[in-house]
């Protein structure tokens, strides 16, 4: 394959499952600075994307490309360490550690054993940690145990710490799941901000909050993309609406 | 001189001496009186000894797996040691017993020996059984200078100014068992089986070499199992594969059970094969069941049902004792006279030092032992007999030969 | 910022512990005890090694092994063997068929030394081995394990397996190894009598130095990044390794540094008590010492000292007077530390000794500070809803 | 060939064909029940050994019993029955008392039984005494049985065999064709979704940990044929037993089943080529070695999580 411009480029992408084909011959491109919402029915193979992308789930066919480099052989830190950040659908954090050290822990410094040990608190992480609190609205938190974080504050504490590591593609999965409609509000403007130098792609039920923040709309059926485009022509398309309505 | 000559013989010079021994002793026997034997006089090394007592040390594994074991050393040494109290004591004074457990752990031995000769000062300890709980506390009864009886029969190579053997060493326990069994059942060929430990290892070596070089036999297997093992089909099918005349046995602990339950099952009883053994005794045999025995023979210094009346005693005292189901195999026997052992070292002495009673000591001839007549060699081991005793299935054995009074050789020449 | 003191120490509360720690080992017990309960002491302690190294493996890192028993024998055994050949000069073991090597070597029908004993005629190659060949070891265990994603239970029952195969091959090559009785009778280290009552003082003082030497180690590493790390693994494995983790090599480190850490332990011990053997290579021990870890606190470095301390000290003072009691009390404790004090003496310190007024008051301060530094860093920000 | 007839070695085979299937039948008694307890549940006993240490004890205690009254030859089928349900009862009290306190710690509840394992060993010891007892067996039970005048085959062996069988095929059907089954295998899938469609969970998870112990019972009573009791017999058995279970893939009855066959083949035929310590180190290397080739067992298969 040639190259391209697309940060992400994923070509006949085939998972399988003990025969099950979980993802099915997929092609998906994804530009720079685009912020891309997948959105499909339970089991369309959604997060599973998003599991092969990061190396979470090993393909069984087909290729990803980051940047034009293949990521279905690397390890899953060396996916990271290329630029991808991944968000989990359940808030994935650190609950004994404080907010502050949740963010720092994820500061792309001291990632090898060795650089670990010799790491220090210097002032350009403490930078980075306060601007990263200041966007997810957690500044006056960074003493607090996360553990003690409201759950929408979760959500916010794991993109922050993907914000720590300025990745070029940040992928959430389902970021407002149990937020109240305000906490959703300020979810939709913080992805606004933060997919103005990055490009991301976000997985959500939600459609109010998929009109807010979308460039553009994957529909995933049964491993297969059903639809593409822009929020208001994913809406006419009939298909869309049969999967969606249908049965 | 064939071997049975020169042990003949030593076993006159050794009752000579004995003999010349005990005239010169006389007034050190009988029941003494504390008075005559001041304290500041009889313990110039700060021991527990006080006016009218004096301290011992029992160190036993009462708990862990040994404990299967050593449970009947404790008995024997406590039965000993009261009924040496109800003769009035040593040197006039009653024994107190300081009883600790070494938790069939090696260094939990070396770490209790120390507690009780640093702390307790103990005038003597009777314990100790396996092999690795020795050598973990040898070192320390030979930098505090204490004094040890060990009761297990083992394997030898070893000879301590502070230790006193009151078991056999391997020679005696392996070269006339086997002449016996090579002569009785004319054997040609043996398999060799053990425990994977010294003991066994050593004790093999022991028989290997005496069967091929004095025997004119031949070991067409030697085989060691993993301690704790109990899976022997594979062994089992081996033997019969090589059909041997004789299995020489040493398995030990949970194995030792398995080893006869499955030799029974397939199909090797005593109707087909002979078996001899060094491993069990009396305490094993309720743990195997005597139906899984019988027929076998094991070579022993001692077996419960020797006819003698110091054995009918001990027997009835150690029953009276520990109630009427009580088994007494070769070890606690061993043990038992320890107590006794000691007491003649401190009367002969004069002391209760260490030095002094460790002098005293060799040459003694114990005529009460319920084993019969033994001795103390200059190597601080025993002079014994071999007896063969052939299983019931009752669980106990009848002595089909007796050796004659054995020398010990720790060191055998011509075995190493 | 942190400084390098600050780390070690691990602030005001940290000075403290050590301090006190300090304060009972290597004055109260040496004035308060005798030479032989002392020596006693220093015993325990070598096992307290075994215990850090679990605070780190398991306590921070969420790695139980069960094995830590195989690497603390592998330290005492290089150790022994040392002090074995130097034990075994020809003139005291002239009795033996060939004089000049071990005398379990000579039972065993042995002529000269094996080349895996050459090295251990010196001691600086010795402590050499001490210090690397547990670590080769629990580096090819752990990365052949955690490489391939064995972890929690599984990782348990392999170090469990591998503690066992190693104690029965020592004891099953008892040529080369001494077997079941294992390796005794140390006498010098290079003619040095260390059976003597000024030798065990200075070893125990040794070996207490070390012991602090390995907390501080300890700390330093629980304090970097790379403890945070540990933690942050042992809660969410899946986050740290999408952060760009490679989460194995952490793994692997720490299983290496506390197999050294239980291997200085397993020489002191040698040192100390003269002798080294299999039984503790295998499950048994191996299992014990997590309880002395478990009971400390298993989150407290120095929780764990005083854990492996009060632990031994009741099997001590137990099987002196009760033998039999100790083994239902030591299945208690178990139970108990789990059902009911999952942070052991550490948990209860923490809950109940920070309402001590002059303490809360010290601590509060402390972090009063550190909120401070945080606050005048950036402008205030604007409140937002949040619940909590 | 090697100074052995055909006929012998033949012989040879056939007995040592035999000894691998016993040692089969062993391993898999021991470990079916702590493949249920790890494999449904997630949990780690230690004290399994201390379980089949019950039911030995019980066979025992029974046979002292049969021979007072006269009936020792009947008793053992009995005694198997008694096991169990003592064995279970009490490992019902256990899930109740303990282990159920501790589900989302399984390193912990390793310790825990751990230490429960050494109480009881402590308890056998005060209440049966140090020493070793054994079983006094049927006569049905004794010998060995001839198809050929040179082939021998322990009676022991096939009736333990015969036991094993039983029990597996007894397990086969109360996991798949019962409602218990049923129960069991949806809460192991999903404990929450198994909640809500009215399903105890908190009683399966006790009935499945009691019936291991239950079988750990069986498996006890059925080694007094083979060996010898005391109060730390249990501890020579949990290694093989985890060995076994971990070997197999945890989640899989199959992969036990297969496991216990693959060890015990391997074990008895390195034992008959090497002696008999170094044949088991052979085997436990080679399982090891395997296991960290493929960590999740030789036969747990990939599902999507």
């Amino acid at each position: 394959m040639s190259n391209t411009d697309f940060i992400l480029a994923i070509e006949d992408l085939t998972v399988s499952f003990d025969g099950f084909k979980a993802v099915d011959k997929l092609n998906l491109y994804v530009d720079k600075n685009e912020l891309r919402v997948v959105i499909g029915p339970n089991g369309a193979g959604k997060t599973t994307v998003l599991d092969l992308i990061c190396g979470k789930t090993k393909s069984t066919s087909g290729s990803i490309k980051f940047k034009n480099k293949e990521l279905t052989k690397l390890a899953e830190h060396e996916i990271v360490r290329a630029g991808v950040g991944r968000k989990f659908q359940t808030p994935s954090i650190y609950e004994n550690l404080t907010v502050y050290q949740n963010l720092e822990v994820s500061y792309p410094r001291g990632r090898s054993v060795w650089g670990s040990l010799l790491f220090k608190r210097s002032d350009d992480v403490m930078t980075q940690v306060y601007k990263v609190a200041e966007e997810i609205l957690l500044k006056d938190f960074l003493d607090m145990e996360a553990a003690l974080l409201s759950h929408g504050q979760k959500q916010w504490l794991e993109i922050g710490m993907l914000l720590m590591q300025e990745p070029e593609l940040l992928m959430l999965d389902e970021p407002v799941a149990g937020m109240s409609a305000k906490e959703r509000d300020q979810t939709a403007e913080l992805l606004n901000r933060i997919c103005q130098n990055r490009s991301v792609i976000v997985i959500e039920h939600d459609m109010e909050f998929v009109k807010k923040i979308a460039h553009k709309v994957t529909v995933l059926h049964q491993g297969k993309i059903l639809a593409e485009g822009s929020m208001d022509k994913v809406q006419a398309d009939e298909k869309v609406i049969e999967v969606y309505l249908g049965h | 001189m064939s071997t049975n000559d020169r042990r003949r013989f030593m076993t006159k010079v050794g009752a000579l001496t004995g003999a010349l021994l005990a005239v010169s002793m006389v007034s050190g026997m009988g029941s003494a009186f504390a008075e005559d034997f001041p304290t500041a006089k009889v313990n110039t090394t700060k021991l527990a000894v006080t006016d009218k007592t004096v301290k011992v040390g029992i160190l036993h594994s009462a708990t862990g797996t040994m404990a299967i074991s050593e449970t009947g050393s404790i008995q024997a040494e406590k039965l000993a040691i009261a009924q040496i109290n109800e003769m009035g004591g040593v040197l006039g004074r009653k024994i107190e017993i300081i009883q600790e457990d070494g938790a069939s752990d090696w260094p939990t031995f070396a770490e209790k020996s120390k507690k009780l000769l640093e702390n307790d000062k103990v005038a003597a300890v009777f314990g100790c059984w396996t092999s690795a709980s020795r050598k973990a506390a040898l070192p320390v009864f030979e930098k505090d200078n204490g004094l040890l009886f060990y009761p297990t029969f083992y394997e030898g190579l070893e000879q301590s100014k502070n230790v006193f053997y009151t078991g056999q060493e391997a020679t005696q326990q392996i070269l006339a068992g086997l002449d016996w069994i090579a002569k009785e059942k004319k054997a040609k060929t043996f398999y060799l089986i053990g425990s994977d430990y010294i003991w066994p290892r050593t004790s093999m070596k022991i028989a290997r070499k005496h069967i091929e070089q004095h025997l004119g036999g031949k070991v067409v297997g030697e085989e060691y199992i993993a301690l704790g093992d109990t899976q022997f089909g594979s062994v089992i099918n081996k033997i019969k594969l090589k059909k041997p005349d004789i299995i020489y046995a040493a398995v030990v602990g949970g194995s030792n059970v398995a080893w006869f339950k499955q030799l029974n099952a397939a199909g090797l009883n005593s109707s087909k094969q002979t078996m001899l053994t060094i491993s069990v005794t009396e305490d094993e045999v309720l743990g195997i069941g005597g139906e899984n025995l019988a027929g076998f023979y094991s070579a022993m210094k001692y077996f419960q049902t020797l006819k003698n009346p110091n054995n009918e005693k001990f027997v009835a005292d150690f029953k009276k004792m520990w109630g009427p189901k009580a088994v007494i195999g070769d070890v606690t026997q061993a043990a038992y006279l320890g107590p006794w052992l000691w007491k003649a070292a401190v009367e002969r002495a004069g002391s209760f030092d260490v030095d002094k009673a460790v002098v005293a000591l060799p040459g003694y001839e114990l005529k009460t032992a319920p084993e019969g007549y033994v001795k103390v060699d200059p190597n601080h081991h025993l002079w014994s007999k071999l007896r063969i005793g052939k299983w019931r299935a009752d669980g106990q054995a009848d002595v089909v030969y007796e050796s004659e009074l054995i020398k010990p050789d720790p060191f055998p020449k011509g075995y190493q | 910022m942190k400084t390098l003191s600050d780390k070690l120490l691990g602030g005001k509360q940290g000075v403290l512990g050590l301090a006190l720690l300090a304060l009972l080992i290597m004055v109260i017990l040496p004035l308060g005890l005798d030479i032989f309960r002392l020596n006693l002491v220093g015993k325990y302690l070598t096992y307290a090694f075994v215990a850090l190294s679990l605070v780190l493996l398991w306590g921070n890192g969420g790695i139980l092994s069960l094995g830590q028993g195989m690497f603390f024998g592998l330290g005492g055994y290089c150790m022994a063997m040392f002090l074995k050949l130097e034990a075994s000069d020809p003139i005291s073991t002239k009795i033996q068929t060939t004089p000049g090597i071990p005398d379990f070597m000579d039972w065993n029908q042995l002529t000269a030394i094996p080349w895996f004993w050459e090295p251990f005629k010196s001691l600086p190659l010795t402590i050499l081995a001490i210090l690397i060949v547990p670590t080769i070891f629990a580096y090819i265990i752990g990365f052949a394990m955690f490489k391939r994603r064995v972890g929690g239970v599984y990782f348990a029952i392999i170090t469990q397996a591998i503690a066992l195969i190693l104690s029965i091959l020592i004891v099953g090559q008892q040529g080369f190894t001494g077997g079941v009785n294992g390796i005794t009778d140390l006498k010098t280290m290079l003619g040095w009598d260390i059976r003597t009552d000024s030798a065990k003082y200075i070893l125990y003082y040794v070996n207490a130095i070390l012991l602090f030497g390995c907390i501080f180690l300890s700390r330093y590493i629980l304090t970097s990044k790379f403890g945070m790390l540990l933690l942050a693994m042992r809660d969410k494995e899946e986050r740290v390794r999408f952060s760009g983790y490679d989460v194995s090599d952490f793994k692997i480190f720490t299983f290496c540094v506390a197999a050294m850490i239980s291997a200085i332990g397993g020489a002191m011990f040698t040192l100390q008590v003269g002798f080294m053997s299999p039984s503790f290579v295998g499950i048994v021990p191996s299992i014990e010492m997590v309880i002395f870890a478990a009971v400390g606190g298993r989150m407290s470095l120095i929780g764990a000292v005083y854990g492996t301390l009060l632990v031994n000290y009741g099997k001590t003072v137990f099987s002196e007077t009760y033998p039999e009691l100790w083994l239902f009390l030591m299945g208690g404790l178990f139970i108990a530390v789990v059902m009911f004090f999952p942070d052991g003496l550490a948990g209860i310190y923490q809950k109940h000794a920070r309402k001590i007024p002059f303490l809360k008051r010290w601590v509060a301060e402390e972090k009063q500070k550190q909120t401070d530094a945080h606050a005048s860093h950036g402008k205030a920000s604007t409140t937002l809803g949040a619940e909590a | 060939m090697f100074g052995y007839s055909m006929a012998e070695i033949g012989n040879i085979m056939v007995m040592q064909g035999f000894a691998g299937l016993s040692m089969f039948s062993v391993l898999l008694l021991m470990a079916l029940g702590l493949a249920i307890i790890f494999g449904q549940m997630g949990v780690i006993n230690m004290a399994h050994g201390e379980f089949m240490t019950i039911g030995a004890y019980t066979t025992v205690m029974l046979s002292k019993l049969a021979v007072a009254y006269g009936f020792v030859n009947y008793y053992f089928i009995f005694a198997i029955i008694v096991a169990f349900v003592l064995a279970f009862a009490i490992g019902y009290l256990v899930e109740f008392t303990l282990i159920r306190h501790l589900y989302k710690r399984p390193l912990d509840t390793l310790l825990a039984t751990w230490g429960l394992s050494l109480v009881m060993q402590q308890i056998f010891r005060s209440s049966f005494g140090a020493k070793e007892v054994s079983a006094e067996l049927p006569e049905w039970l004794l010998g060995s049985f001839q198809p050929t005048p040179d082939i021998d085959i322990p009676i022991n062996g096939v009736f333990v065999m015969g036991l094993a069988a039983v029990v597996t095929f007894g397990v086969f059907l109360f996991m798949f064709r019962s409602q218990w089954g049923l129960r069991v295998r949806a809460t192991v899938q999903n404990r929450v979704m198994a909640g809500a469609v009215g399903i105890n969970t908190k009683k399966v998870d006790r009935v499945t940990f009691a019936l291991g112990c239950g079988i750990a019972g069986v498996a006890g009573a059925a080694f007094t044929t083979i060996a010898s009791t005391g109060p730390t017999t249990g501890t020579l058995y949990i290694v093989d037993s985890f060995m076994v279970v971990v070997f197999g893939g945890a989640a899989s009855l199959f992969g036990t089943i297969a496991s216990a066959f693959g060890i015990a083949q391997a074990q008895s035929i390195l034992q008959f080529f090497m002696t008999s310590s170094m044949g088991k180190v052979a085997t436990l290397l080679t399982i090891v070695g395997i296991l960290m080739m493929r960590p999740e067992g030789l036969f747990a298969s990939k599902v999507r999580k």
